[in-house]
């Protein structure tokens, strides 16, 4: 049988970096083939090229045996192929059905646009994966996961042969991460290829029939999923193999609290209490939308309080702007790191140095050597894969850009990070050196609260954890406490 | 020079013959005739120029004098003539008694003065001329003369041989457009035909100090014969006098407008030789403009079609500062 | 993994959604209702029979090139040149049109024309070359103003009286520059809400890259809107021709920030992607109303300044607050 | 994407041409062309003139580059300029003990208005183009009403100096002003926390909120130096001039932006140079150099200068992807 894709010896330079080197692959009709590799590694430049974003520097591609060029993104959707890019590309104006519909809105007999039966359609579509966003509302209103669901969901209102999706899941929780699935296998009993992108192996390793594995822009191998174990994947991606994601916790040591948290009350919040002892990585989990994020960004000064009140260190905290968070001592990594995280027209070294600018000036002048130096530094610590320090971030992949975020807020020694989805995005080698980074910065007697939708990494990570329902706290454990499915009934008040 | 405007008050311009000089046969205005007290409204074509900003001082002042004047409205057009059309309804939405108008364009504004008159509203036109005759009175000094009157003695200067540099006002403008012309009648009124004469460079320079100087700046990079300056505006040639002698350049014949500046600075250099004229539209026409409104409204008055004011001008023969009316 | 049931987001009603989706366009027309019962307070002239048709023909040219800006601004440009391309249409009109119906419909024709033709060379070059519309607008303005000077004719040519009726008169009472709006304005807001053409005009100015992604030609819907911007400052130049009879080669001298104006009073975003019809309406209504009543309270020019300055930020912050 | 394959080529260049902003190509063609027609215009003292001649403008180009890289756009400087001339020469009227504290007075009332503007875009919300027409419109009021229209005063020689004087006969004082002043403002954005600031706030005000950068107060700042320049210009004018005057002929406000956004700040702020500016505004003068050379009447001067506006943004300011 001819594949439904074949990619023969493609490569793909940028100025400073060879994305992609001579990488040849085929995607049968019908399967589901992951694509795996460390940041930057060329997985979303190689989607690029089918989407007929990128035309590759040399090599071909052939569409069911016949050679194809694609030089506009409308000839590769004419061929059948739709794409859910890594980085959202969704229309913040325009309301959720607009998006979905875009450039397939249905229309009248008189040629208008029927609006009803785009609301209609639209809503149809993400009864598919069971999500309940309105139709009606602006895509700027949405939370990253419901703009995720609207990407996911663009790419299926086309009946398409090959769907690409680079890193849907990123942003998902387990739930919707089952109906993803869902949809997934219903995409391939109707014929339909799927390749599918993502950092989390055991969900590669659950979904795909066959793996392929880039590394540094070339192709490594390409195996079937079953048989095929998560450490020999890592082994291939990374070059050797890794014991343990997760380092060993060093117990907390007791102390008094730095991070207390009071009565705090706002639109989102109600009567939240805990602390967090200098040392210590507090993990928080709920349900998209009920108010970890919320309880995060009370941390910075970024929520709207209606009572309560915070103390770090003893002394009372009043957080008028993000600057008097950060002067006591306090970093917060955003789950949204186009709009909030970086000035992605800025270079590398711009955006790490701007919360940090008091470091490297003298009465308001900044002296540049030691700015590049701290910033090279840091860059180079977290492994943030850059042709040049100047790069702008834009350019940057999906996971080099959290890096670079990353980067950003640990050029300080910080009292107190919070973070949400710190590695989104990020791959598991990466990963690891930030879960050590995390330790090392709390066995320095930092607090770390991390929100995260991984239960796994929460679990993995946490001294303790706090599970949020609907504003309030439900629980708040000591990790040895903890399972994945009390923690999961604790945030659905779902009794098993 | 507030007592030169007092000294003005009291002159009746419309009996004096030699100040507003009537053309064409007198029209009965009986039918406007109204009783006191009178809206008057008078659409300007600018404020931010000195010129009319004297014609509107001289108008405000006259209007004091008359308590049968209820209302008087200013408003100003700053050049556009879209503008002035929408000020033209709206002083008829208004409802006033009379209208004095400096045009702004000379035909764009005539479908609206044509309604202004249909609704009844007696107009007074002066300072630039209209191509219409739904006004009941004009009040005019003509701007071709002014640009030929300056052209002739530039001529005369330069005995119709040599180059020279033109600075106008706003091309479009139709006072800059008409002057100009004047210059290109004095030209081919040489001898010659005017093939004695070279212009070398002719720019816009907005009737302002820093343009007139700029350009003729740039002229005199670029050449190095200059033997005479036509500018149609004061400022611009105050300004020219300056980049000459900046460039270390000796003076040439210049053109200019009324324009205190400019008066002091040719004065500053007649010992030097240096040869200038100056043309002058005189400002109290406004006066004689309100006048006439006024006389159209109240009594019954028979009212020229066309007066002419006239063109005045100060040449090298006389001395520089004339009477009062130069706004100090 | 145990599936749980997402507890469902409380939907807004329908009225509410209304209010919040269209919270700009609301408030303008209330800072709008808001001048004009000032305004009647202010000078009875004001509410003068007359004054109605006065400032619908008032409203008509500046309402027709607004359009045409808010297209401009919704794919995330600007039109300086607006102005300039009124007094080319002027002008050449006045100078082609002979008094019979043929060569009035042909002028007419022409003078949309060249609206459009402008602003498909703009289109061009900002797609074709990726130039900032600002600059490409301002070269343009200069050069088409210098196009209007060349071929005005000194003395002005003039428009022959019948060509005015159509545009500025009236029918059973019904002023036509009143008819204009009405028919402009929903012509162009059914093209923007209730065609593909419109909706894609909206997603280039939010986000130019995504609507590429979508497959969507990008360049071609920007041309378009360009396009449409230019016939329809063509329309304003044949309506000022209408109004003015006369090829004067400087009339269109303060449209383009006299448009600019309303269209941002009315909510359109300089960075496009955001503004609406109604809004603009409600601009262009706010601007005209604030020169009628100054002329009609009898303001002094000196001091209309400062009062428009004072007004126009007033009326903004009233609604900007709100966000 | 094709652009790209460009891109080695660009590297060949030495670093330093890299870095100049590529207005200083078209500059440099431009000369050529001008003294090309005109061999008598590009003398070294005519060229260091076009420098004096730009001054002016180059001035309230420098505030106006502040103000696009932050995102915005300020339409009060044309009136700003002829409030400070006005007031500058009525409050001197001549007498020089006055020069000094009228010129601190006149800078601080641009100020003022840069902080008007200020607060209404970022305490208010106010859109910085309604915000700044609306200061338009109340400056040049204010300045009618001023001075009744017709303002009076005049400059001592002293003051005119720095509009017209030569230092050492040779270099024009106003072009020593503009100098200082334009490399200040480059010192000001390219080596101090707020000129980082300002370039963060311009690329995505968000997140520089959300790393302690004062955003609001570098945008007001923004403005206050918009507006201080401005009133510099005001004052570089008056003692060019000599006179109090209404009537200048310059156009500030789009002379002004389009010698940055040819200079190569984009129209949407966030990246921007002072060097481009400065460049932009030589540009400027030297194609009115061109213009003037040509003698074309107006309708063709408008013409050929629209289109060279047009070339020279098509050669080289063409937006990246
Ligand atoms: N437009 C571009 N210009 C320059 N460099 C680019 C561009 N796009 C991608 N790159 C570089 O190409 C390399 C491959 O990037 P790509 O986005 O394909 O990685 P990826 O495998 O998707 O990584 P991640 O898992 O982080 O998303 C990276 O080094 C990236 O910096
Ligand atoms: N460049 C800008 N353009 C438009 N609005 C702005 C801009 N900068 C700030 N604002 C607005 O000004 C308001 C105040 O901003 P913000 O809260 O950031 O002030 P701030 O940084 O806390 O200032 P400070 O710390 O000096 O009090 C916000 O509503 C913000 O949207
Ligand atoms: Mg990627
Ligand atoms: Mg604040």
């Amino acid at each position: 049988m001819t594949p439904l894709l074949q990619i023969e010896a493609v490569s793909k330079h940028f100025p400073g970096v060879q994305a992609l080197s001579a990488v040849s692959l085929s995607v049968l009709a019908g399967e589901v083939h992951a694509l795996v590799g460390e940041n930057g590694a060329g997985k979303s430049t190689l989607m690029k090229i089918l989407a007929g974003v990128y035309v590759p520097d040399s090599g071909r591609l052939l569409w069911q045996g016949r050679p194809v060029t694609l030089h506009h993104p409308a000839q590769a959707q004419r061929l059948g192929i739709s794409i859910i890019y890594q980085e959202f590309n969704l229309l913040p104006d325009l309301t959720v059905a607009e998006n979905i519909l875009l450039n397939h809105e249905p229309r009248t007999r008189l040629g208008l646009l029927d609006w009803p039966a785009l609301n209609r359609r639209t809503r149809d579509l993400l009864a598919l994966l069971e999500t309940d966003i309105d139709p009606e509302e602006p895509v700027s209103g949405l939370s990253v996961a419901q703009q995720q669901m609207v990407e996911i969901v663009k790419a299926l209102a086309v009946e398409s042969r090959l769907i690409i999706m680079d890193e849907p899941t990123a942003t998902l929780n387990p739930v919707e991460v089952q109906h993803l699935f869902q949809v997934i296998d219903r995409l391939k009993s109707r014929g339909s290829a799927v390749i599918f992108i993502s950092h989390r192996l055991d969900e590669v390793l659950a979904i795909a029939q066959r793996v392929t594995v880039l590394k540094d822009g070339r192709w490594i191998a390409t195996q079937p999923a079953a048989g095929l174990t998560q450490a020999e994947i890592v082994r291939q991606m990374v070059g050797r193999s890794l014991e343990d994601i997760f380092p060993p916790r060093q117990p907390a040591p007791a102390a008094a609290p730095l991070l207390e948290v009071r009565g705090l009350h706002s639109d989102r919040l109600r009567d939240i209490s805990f602390t967090l002892r200098p040392g210590e990585i507090v993990g928080c989990v709920g349900l998209e939308g009920h108010g970890q994020r919320e309880l995060a960004r009370a941390l910075f000064g970024l929520e709207r309080l209606t009572g309560g009140s915070l103390h770090l260190g003893g002394a009372p905290l009043r957080l008028r702007h993000p600057r008097s968070a950060i002067e006591a001592g306090i970093v917060f990594i955003s789950d949204d790191r186009k709009a909030e995280g970086l000035a992605l027209k800025l270079g590398v070294r711009e955006n790490v140095a701007l919360p940090n600018l008091k470091l490297f000036n003298r009465g308001g002048i900044i002296t540049p050597v030691q700015e590049r130096d701290r910033v090279a530094e840091i860059v180079a610590a977290l492994g943030v894969k850059t042709p040049a320090l100047d790069q702008e971030v834009r350019l940057l992949s999906g996971g080099n850009q959290q890096k670079t975020v990353l980067a950003k807020w640990l050029l300080r020694a910080p009292r107190l990070l919070v973070f949400v989805e710190p590695t989104r995005g990020i791959d598991i080698g990466a990963k690891l050196e930030i879960y050590q980074l995390i330790h090392r910065l709390a066995a320095g007697g930092a607090g770390v609260l991390v929100v995260s939708s991984e239960l796994l990494e929460v679990l993995g990570l946490s001294h303790r954890v706090l599970v949020l329902r609907e504003g309030a706290l439900q629980a708040d454990w000591p990790i040895a406490d903890c399972t994945e499915e009390n923690i999961m009934r604790a945030a659905t008040g779902v009794q098993a | 020079q507030d007592e030169d405007i007092i000294s003005l008050r009291s002159i009746d311009y419309l009996n004096d013959t030699s100040i507003a000089m009537p053309e064409g046969d007198a029209v009965d205005t009986s039918a406007f005739a109204k009783d006191e007290p009178y809206t008057i409204g008078f659409i300007n074509w600018s404020t931010a120029n000195s010129w009319t900003v004297q014609i509107v001082e001289e108008v405000r002042d006259e209007a004091s004098l008359y308590p049968e004047i209820g209302e008087f409205i200013i408003v100003s057009s700053e050049g556009d003539a879209d503008t002035q059309i929408s000020q033209i309804e709206d002083m008829i939405v208004r409802g006033v008694d009379a209208l004095l108008l400096i045009p702004v364009s000379p035909d764009a504004i005539v479908p609206a003065m044509e309604e202004a008159a249909a609704a009844g509203i007696p107009i007074v036109v002066f300072a630039a001329d209209v191509n219409t005759d739904v006004y009941v009175t004009k009040l005019l000094t003509d701007s071709v003369q002014f640009g030929r009157v300056q052209g002739d003695w530039l001529m005369e200067q330069l005995e119709c041989q040599g180059n020279i540099i033109v600075l106008n006002g706003v091309t479009g403008i139709s006072t800059s457009d008409n002057r100009r012309l004047g210059l290109q009648q004095a030209i081919e009124a040489c001898p010659d035909g005017g093939a004695g004469i070279t212009i070398l460079a002719e720019e816009d320079a907005a009737w302002a100090y820093d343009q007139g100087k700029l350009a003729t700046e740039r002229m005199l990079a670029a050449y190095p014969e200059i033997d005479g300056v036509w500018s149609q505006g004061g400022a611009m040639t105050q300004g020219a006098i300056d980049a000459f002698e900046a460039a270390g350049r000796p003076l040439v014949p210049m053109t200019g407008e009324d324009n205190n500046g400019f008066l002091l600075a040719w004065q500053a250099r007649l010992a030097d030789g240096f040869k200038a004229m100056s043309a002058s539209e005189p400002t109290w026409q406004s006066r004689v403009a309100l006048q006439a409104a006024l006389r159209i409204r109240s009594t019954a008055f028979r009212c020229p079609p066309s007066l002419k004011t006239p063109l005045t001008c100060t040449c090298a023969r006389n001395t520089p500062m004339r009477t009062g009316r130069i706004h100090a | 993994m145990t599936t749980v049931p997402v507890p469902a987001a409380r939907r807004p009603s329908r009225l509410r959604r209304f209010v919040r989706q269209h919270q700009n366009v609301l408030i303008i027309w209330g800072v709008l209702l808001l001048v004009l019962v000032g305004s009647a307070f202010a000078s009875e002239s004001f509410t003068n029979p007359r004054n109605f048709p006065n400032l619908m023909r008032q409203s008509a040219a500046l309402l027709l090139v607004c359009l045409g800006q808010t297209l401009a601004l919704l794919v995330g440009g600007i039109d300086l040149s607006v102005g300039s391309v009124i007094s080319l249409v002027v002008v050449i009109m006045a100078a082609l049109m002979q008094p019979t119906p043929e060569s009035m419909l042909a002028t007419l024709v022409v003078g949309l024309f060249i609206g459009a033709l402008v602003w498909a060379v703009n289109g061009f070059m900002v797609t074709r070359f990726k130039l900032a519309p600002f600059m490409v607008t301002l070269a343009t303005l200069s050069i088409v103003q210098g196009l209007a000077l060349q071929f005005r004719q000194n003395p002005q040519a003039t428009i022959p009286r019948e060509f005015s009726p159509p545009f500025t008169g009236d029918t059973g009472g019904i002023p036509h520059p009143f008819l204009i709006i009405v028919l402009a304005t929903t012509a162009v807001w059914l093209l923007l809400r209730y065609t593909r053409f419109g909706r894609h005009v909206y997603a280039v100015g939010s986000n130019e890259n995504a609507t590429r992604l979508s497959g969507i030609n990008a360049d071609r819907i920007k041309l378009l809107a360009f396009t449409l911007c230019g016939l329809l400052a063509g329309a304003a130049g044949v309506f000022t021709a209408a109004r003015s009879r006369a090829g004067d080669p400087l009339i269109g001298g303060d449209f383009a920030f006299d448009s600019i104006t309303a269209v941002v009073l009315g909510g359109a975003s300089l960075n496009g992607g955001a503004g609406s019809v109604w809004g603009t309406l409600a601009g262009v209504f706010i601007v005209t109303v604030l020169s009628n009543i100054l002329n009609l309270a009898g303001i002094e020019s000196n001091y209309q300044y400062i009062v428009k300055g004072v007004l126009l930020v007033l009326a903004v912050m009233l609604y900007r607050r709100r966000r | 994407m094709s652009a790209d394959a460009a891109a080695p080529a660009r590297r060949a260049l030495p670093a330093w041409l890299q870095r100049l902003p590529r207005i200083y190509l078209a500059l440099v063609g431009m000369v050529l062309l001008l003294g090309l027609i005109s061999p008598l215009s590009v003398e070294p003292g005519d060229l260091l003139n076009l420098m004096r001649q730009g001054a002016t403008i180059g001035l309230v180009a420098i505030g106006q580059t502040f103000v696009l890289i932050s995102g915005g756009l300020d339409l009060s400087v044309g009136s700003i300029v002829i409030l400070a001339d006005v007031m500058a020469a009525q409050m001197i009227n001549g007498q020089p003990q006055q020069v000094l504290p009228v010129t601190l007075l006149v800078l601080a009332v641009g100020a003022g208005f840069g902080a008007v503007n200020g607060t209404l875009v970022t305490r208010f919300n106010v859109a910085p183009f309604i915000a700044t027409l609306g200061t338009n419109l109340i400056v040049f009021g204010i300045a009618l009403v001023y001075s009744g229209g017709a303002p009076r005063g005049s400059i001592p020689p002293e003051m005119r100096f720095w509009g017209n004087g030569f230092i050492g006969g040779v270099f024009p004082a106003a072009a020593l002003v503009w100098l200082i002043f334009a490399v200040l403002a480059w010192l000001l954005l390219t080596r101090t926390t707020f000129g980082r600031a300002l370039v963060a706030v311009g690329a995505n005000r968000r997140a520089a909120h959300l790393s302690g950068i004062h955003d609001a107060r570098v945008t007001f700042l923004a403005y206050v130096a918009s507006g201080f320049m401005a009133a510099a210009a005001g004052l570089l004018l008056v003692a060019f001039i000599g006179v109090g005057t209404l009537e200048v002929g310059t156009d500030f406000l789009l002379g002004s932006i389009a010698a940055v956004v040819i200079g190569g700040t984009p129209f949407e702020g966030g990246r921007g140079t002072m060097a481009g500016s400065f460049g932009g505004v030589l540009f400027l003068m030297v194609l009115y150099s061109i213009l003037t050379v040509l003698a074309l009447p107006t309708s063709g001067r408008r013409i050929v200068e629209g289109v060279i506006i047009l070339a020279a943004i098509t050669l080289y300011s063409r937006q990246r992807e």
